[in-house]
């Protein structure tokens, strides 16, 4: 492989370079502190093992911009074939694209398409149309219409929760039957958060009939607190991701009815193998949308893996 | 009961502070400790109370050899010590703080306040201070009753030894008889006192035997009715001091400061006076008098509600410090500690802070320049040791911080010198110094007001004497005028 | 005995200043308490008064919830503030224990799963504890340190989260006990042992006294150590308890959980006129600084204020509150 | 002048103890900054020698680029740990000094957008300090509040990241002086240059004290309030330029960066010896406090340890430093 001990120049490692067919893949992850996240990256290592000629070197970058620039350049000057970026809920990182380019390997985003600099390949969701299925899904269970309270995540992952609500949005402003509540207050992606801003929509909107979460984390903190309230057979949920207990929930047939499949372990897996592909020579898609089929009680068993990453 | 200690050495750091010092005492015997500041009377005090391990040497209780390692074990034998430096925990009542140790409880473990603060107040009053309301913040006492309390704490369960470092200090008056009264029952009740002062006369009075230190040593032991003060100020100085107080002339000249009809409510009232330049004044009170708050309204460190301040001839009005010192006035404050000193940064650094601007070359500060004008004052004060210029003040001896605070002033080259309790705490060799350079400053055409409860050295190093009493003045007399008697009358407020 | 733990700052800093007016009863000076409750009862009127939600049993109830975690991590935090000391890691234990409880569900009775859950709160408070006393690092670092040690830990325990299927592990977040949640009943009463604990025990007091002068506590012959260590131990205990209940309450662990709730804690004290420098400090205060959080959260989602405008608000209100009693306080 | 700018703890902290071997030349005690530079010394021998990565010209580099935002925080931190007070807010200046710059880029020159960025800097840093020094908050509570107000106006500013597109956004984060980025010698300016104030001039002496002693640097006729109000007003400008160079660096500001930051830079100077009691640090020392906590990430990084694993291993080196750095100190 050419690993650390390599001493080939920058640059001049190619996808030919490693004659023996090994290569070695970085991994720069914004964070790991996030069950989708580490469910990404344990994805592609998994992956890398079937392959059995991938070696992987992963990082983490804690949610510092900055530092995902840094280990980018680490990973760089280790000398590794491509770089996959799992780029969470960062915008954009022009540096560590730069290096990379400068270095002439091949970058694969995951998951986040970042919105400026140059990338060799993408494979990721398409958030608005998730949100879209969850709001058409909604439509379809309340045909009456009815006060239906959105839960953002907040700060840390912007443009995708807002490509989420949008879609949602967009789908249910248009019929007049719908009221939109957004909570104030964020629920910060996780599912505490997503109990307490519920609990707050609750003490305002009583009338309330239905629940989106920009993720499923929220929404699970979001059903105790319907739980709670006594209001589980007036209000259904609406979540996105698949995350594991989410998928269960909807499985045993409670009140969360619906969540767009954001598969980690598909995404993971397909950008390992983009990188490999693209090492290799073979040509490929620039952008691929992995689709993100539409969860509920009829087809959860189909994705309910109890002991899958996320 | 005989406490020994045999050969007590002790070194901080590698300096050795005590070099074998030996000492003996009895029950029923007030021993007092005397030496100049730094001869290492706290140290060895310290070291009775198990505060800090010896390096070397022995102690023995009744002829059995004791192991102190912490203060704890010195509790457990029933010594107890009252510190030179005050420890009381200030956010605490008073009865907390006398009881800390042990308090009485109720049933289930809970403290009973109301039993608590019975006992306290009647510890308090079975040892003549009464007057200290027990449920009081300990914080909000003047000084002088924070160090009854200081007291009363070391003697909250009966002592064999009671170990008293310079307590007299800051109390004055009636407080002082009674902290007397209580010593001579202590001792007729077989208890040994240990008595740590630099106020000979007190010595003299109380003591039965009397161990003069010298730079950790030893260097020899006596009874009052075989010395003198004069002895004894010899001995602790390796020299004779012909005369503790320079002889004045009067000769004052031009007005320097006003003061007239200033006030700060409850704290002093309508206090007018002026100092001349060369003269010498002395401002009596007893503790808590407001000569204090009073000083610090003059420098401008506080606001007054009425009244003005004027440097004859100059600005007044002073609402900063700042603006004070640049007129020419410069304040020694009673507590050194609290807002004399940096105790953290170097000597050189304290010296240097009220002339920070005067020592810069451009923009930064002319370190040659600076350590020249550090070392002229270490030398003119004789601060020691003679290369404390870079060494942290906290481990200079109190009277040497003293002269430091006072390096620091007159660096400012003041007109009008303000002393606040210079002399507290600082042994006799060095007060006759700081007298004379008072006496010195103010033949400059200095003018000096010095702040003081001890009576004689009020009359003895001053020309005129202010008398203060609750906040207003009462009485001024020119002091060799005057009879002790006469200035306590005014102090107290009684028309004799 | 006031709750007041303890009396105002040393003479230099309360030696300065103006007068103001004051509120004496029986010689006490109550003028402090009696701007911090007219504080909390403009508060809430104010919410009473311009929302029809504030008042709902439903709204009240979740203000009740709400206080739950701050009301127990501001209470270990006093603790070690009276010490002098400060606690940055009660967010990660309130994490790691939350994940260990809910990993433990599996295996063993819910109530010792719980019980194990505290423990680990204890073990890290009791780490941080001797670090700070035995070998006299600073505080600050120290709770910082492990702040980033028990936060790793908790991810290496379980990076995902993990939701136990029992329901009766959800019993003690969620049951009622009449109208009042019973975690809300367990914040009360571990407010209330504490304030007997610090103003009538003499373990209590000797923390007070550390924080005012630990030299002196020294000297008579207390072990500063040992109530230093303890200090730290409550304030662990306080956050594996909330960690625990926490998990409880939101049916679901994540690893992830209670960042920067040290911040809300220590905001509590300090609100509550607790001095960071230590020996000053008070239970009812404290619990008073947690309902003007709490009551500040609800407010401004009650008006709908966008989160962005919450967080701007939130810190001018603290400002703002911490000026009020400031300017309220003894200036002699 | 030796560079450590006041003395060791007052006596009760340093009373008891063992007697540890000393290392002194010209009677002056080195063995602190001895065992300090060893310890760098170590982790860098370390490095070198179980890592061929380490030595490499592109880690080196990136090693300097990494130290610049902690290096900046952490000399702002200390002039203000230095008056006895914390900085907290320094991680959401960042950020909005950072979205502003970017934002302005679109309209104004990009020095001039950056010389705003970092003048939104020293106003923030203005106001913590005025609350601070006038009013006489504490200076914890006023830069929480500080850290949870100014993230407000960050996203405020703009929810979203900005990314400019002008290249020339990106120089002063990415250019190099020779082998070594220019950012980083704009980090070593500020250290040297703040060294020198705080050694060598009347106002960086007056601070210092200030931390010592504030009543009798007020009564040495200094303006202890204007000191203090500048000290924060540095700790401001300090995280305004490193705001500007970490978005530059980036090349996209975001609202949300620096989360957190403070505790590094606290760190930093604490590991450097830095009493948060005021009075006492230097700026060699905590320089090198910057430099252990960029070589423990480094190394980490390096030994390809796993995420959660480094942060549980970051805090127990931190505490391990500390501990040898005590064990150290002079204890008489
Ligand atoms: N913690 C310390 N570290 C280093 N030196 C110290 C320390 N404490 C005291 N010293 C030194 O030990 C010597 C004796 O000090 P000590 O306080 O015992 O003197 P003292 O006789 O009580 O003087 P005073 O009358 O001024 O109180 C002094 O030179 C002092 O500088
Ligand atoms: N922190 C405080 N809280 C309440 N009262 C105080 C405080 N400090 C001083 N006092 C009181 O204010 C009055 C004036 O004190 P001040 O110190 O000015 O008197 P003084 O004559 O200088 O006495 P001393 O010799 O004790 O300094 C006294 O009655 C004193 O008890
Ligand atoms: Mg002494
Ligand atoms: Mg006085």
């Amino acid at each position: 492989s050419s690993g650390s001990g390599d001493p080939a120049p920058a640059g001049s490692a190619s996808a030919s370079a490693s004659g023996d067919g090994s290569y070695t893949i970085g991994v720069a992850n914004f964070m790991l502190s996030g069950p989708y996240f580490s469910g990404m990256d344990k994805a592609i290592a998994a992956q890398a093992k079937k392959k059995g000629n991938v070696e992987i070197i992963s990082t983490d970058a804690n949610g510092d911009a900055a530092k995902l620039a840094s280990n980018v350049e680490d990973l760089l000057s280790k000398n590794v074939d491509a770089v996959i970026i799992s780029g969470g809920p960062l915008e954009s990182a022009p540096a560590a694209l730069n290096a990379i380019k400068a270095a002439g390997k091949p970058v694969v985003l995951v998951d986040r398409k970042f919105q400026t600099g140059e990338y060799t390949s993408w494979i990721g969701p398409d958030n608005e149309a998730i949100g879209k299925q969850d709001g058409e899904f909604l439509a379809e269970k309340l045909p009456d219409g009815g006060k239906v309270a959105i839960i953002k995540g907040g700060p840390a992952d912007n443009s995708i929760g807002l490509a989420r609500t949008n879609g949602v949005k967009s789908v249910l402003s248009a019929k007049p039957s719908f009221t939109l509540v957004e909570a104030p207050d964020f629920g910060n992606w996780g599912s505490d958060g997503g109990l307490s801003v519920m609990e707050s929509l609750l003490a305002s909107n009583a009338d309330l009939k239905a629940v989106f979460c920009e993720n499923d984390a929220m929404c699970l903190g979001a059903q105790r607190a319907i739980a709670d309230a006594k209001k589980t057979k007036q209000i259904i949920i609406a979540g996105v991701d698949g995350q594991a207990e989410a998928l269960k929930a909807i499985l045993d047939g409670t009140n969360y009815a619906v969540t767009g499949l954001n598969d980690a372990d598909i995404i993971g897996s397909q950008g390992l193998d983009r990188a490999v592909d693209i090492l290799k020579g073979t040509k490929v898609e620039k952008d691929t949308v992995v689709p993100s089929p539409r969860v509920t009680k009829e087809n959860a068993s189909q994705y309910y893996d109890p002991n899958g990453a996320f | 009961m005989i406490l020994e200690l045999r050969g007590v050495r002790k070194d901080y750091a590698g300096v050795q502070v005590l070099h074998g010092v030996d000492l003996v005492g009895r029950r029923g015997e007030v021993l007092a400790v005397v030496g100049a500041n730094g001869a290492g009377k706290s140290t060895l005090i310290k070291i009775l109370a198990g505060a800090q391990p010896m390096s070397e040497g022995e102690m023995r209780m009744d002829g059995e050899r004791v192991e102190m390692r912490s203060p704890h074990d010195a509790h457990a034998r029933g010594i107890r010590t009252v510190y030179q430096e005050m420890s009381l925990v200030p956010g605490l009542s008073v009865t907390e703080n006398l009881l800390m140790g042990g308090f009485p409880r109720r049933r289930g473990g809970l403290i009973d306040w109301p039993a608590a603060h019975a006992r306290a107040r009647e510890l308090l009053e079975s040892i003549g201070f009464g007057a200290i309301d027990p449920r009081t913040i300990a914080g909000r006492l003047s000084v002088a009753r924070q160090q009854m309390v200081e007291i009363a704490k070391a003697l909250v369960d009966e002592p064999r030894v009671l170990v008293l470092d310079e307590p007299s200090a800051v109390l004055a008056g009636t407080d002082l008889e009674a902290l007397f009264a209580l010593i001579r029952r202590l001792r007729d009740r077989g208890v040994l006192v240990v008595y740590v002062s630099h106020r000979l006369a007190e010595v003299l009075e109380l003591a039965d035997s009397i161990v003069v230190i010298k730079d950790g040593r030893v260097i020899g032991s006596t009874e009052p009715s075989r010395t003198s003060e004069n002895e004894l100020i010899g001995l602790m100085a390796g020299r004779r001091l012909e005369q503790i107080y320079p002889a004045r002339r009067a000769d004052r000249g031009e007005p320097a400061l006003h003061v007239s009809g200033l006030s700060r409510g409850g704290e002093f009232e309508d206090v007018s006076f002026t100092l001349h330049a060369g003269e010498i004044v002395g401002l009596f009170g007893l503790v808590g008098s407001g000569r204090s708050e009073l000083a610090l309204c003059v420098f401008g460190a506080e606001p007054a509600s009425a009244g003005e301040v004027r440097v004859a001839g100059g600005p007044g009005g002073f609402r900063t410090p700042g603006q004070a010192i640049a007129a020419g006035l410069a304040l020694v404050t009673e507590d050194r500690k609290g807002s004399g000193l940096v105790l953290g940064m170097t000597v050189a650094d304290n010296i240097m802070l009220a002339t920070l601007r005067a020592t810069t070359r451009g923009p930064l500060i002319d370190f040659g320049r600076r350590r020249r004008k550090v070392a002229e004052m270490v030398e003119r004060l004789d601060i020691r040791p003679a290369h404390c210029a870079s060494m942290t003040t906290l481990h200079l001896s109190g009277g040497n911080q003293q002269k430091a605070v006072l390096a620091k002033w007159l660096l400012t080259g003041p007109r009008v010198l303000i002393l606040d309790e210079p002399t507290r705490g600082v042994d006799m060799a060095t007060r006759v110094e700081i007298y004379r350079m008072i006496d010195d400053l103010a033949r400059e055409g200095l003018s000096v007001l010095l702040i003081s409860s001890d009576l004689t050295e009020v009359l003895g190093a001053t020309d005129r004497v202010l008398v203060m009493n609750q906040g207003r003045i009462t009485g001024e007399a020119r002091s060799d005028a005057v009879t002790e008697d006469e200035v306590l009358t005014y102090a107290i407020g009684r028309t004799a | 005995m006031t709750d007041q733990l303890a009396g105002p700052a040393p003479a230099t800093t309360t030696a300065r200043g103006r007068r103001l007016p004051r509120l004496v009863v029986g010689g006490r000076d109550l003028t402090v308490q009696a701007a911090f409750v007219t504080l909390i009862v403009l508060l809430v009127a104010t919410a009473a008064l311009t929302s029809d939600v504030f008042l709902t049993p439903a709204n009240l109830t979740n203000l009740l919830k709400q206080m739950v975690t701050t009301g127990l991590l501001a209470f270990g935090m006093l603790v070690v503030i009276l010490t002098g000391g400060i606690d940055l890691s009660v967010g990660s234990v309130v994490a790691f224990s939350g994940i260990v409880t809910a990993g433990l569900v599996a295996g063993l009775p819910i109530p010792l799963a719980m019980a194990v859950g505290v423990a680990t709160g204890i073990g890290f408070g009791l780490v941080n504890g001797v670090l700070v006393a035995r070998f006299g690092l600073a505080p600050f670092v120290v709770t910082l340190a492990a702040l980033t040690t028990i936060r790793g830990l908790a991810f290496v325990y379980s990076e995902v989260p993990i939701a136990p299927e029992d329901p009766a592990f959800f019993t003690l977040g969620s049951a009622l006990a009449g109208p009042i949640p019973v975690s809300t009943l367990i914040m009360l009463a571990v407010f209330l042992a504490g304030g007997i604990f610090l103003t009538r025990t003499p373990a209590g007091r000797s923390i007070v006294a550390i924080g005012g002068n630990a030299e002196t506590v020294r000297l008579a012959g207390i072990n500063v150590r040992r109530h230093v260590a303890l200090a730290y131990t409550i304030s662990g205990a306080c956050a594996g308890l909330a960690g625990v209940i926490l998990a409880s309450r939101v049916g679901i662990a994540q690893p992830s959980v209670g960042v920067a709730f040290e911040l809300d804690a220590i905001a509590a004290c300090v609100i509550g006129g607790a001095s960071l420098a230590g020996g000053r400090g008070s239970t009812r205060a404290t619990f008073g600084g947690v309902l003007v959080l709490v009551l500040i959260n609800n407010l401004l989602n009650l008006y709908g204020v966008q989160s962005f405008w919450q967080q701007v608000l939130k810190g001018l209100i603290i400002i703002a509150v911490i000026l009020v009693q400031r300017t309220n306080r003894v200036r002699t």
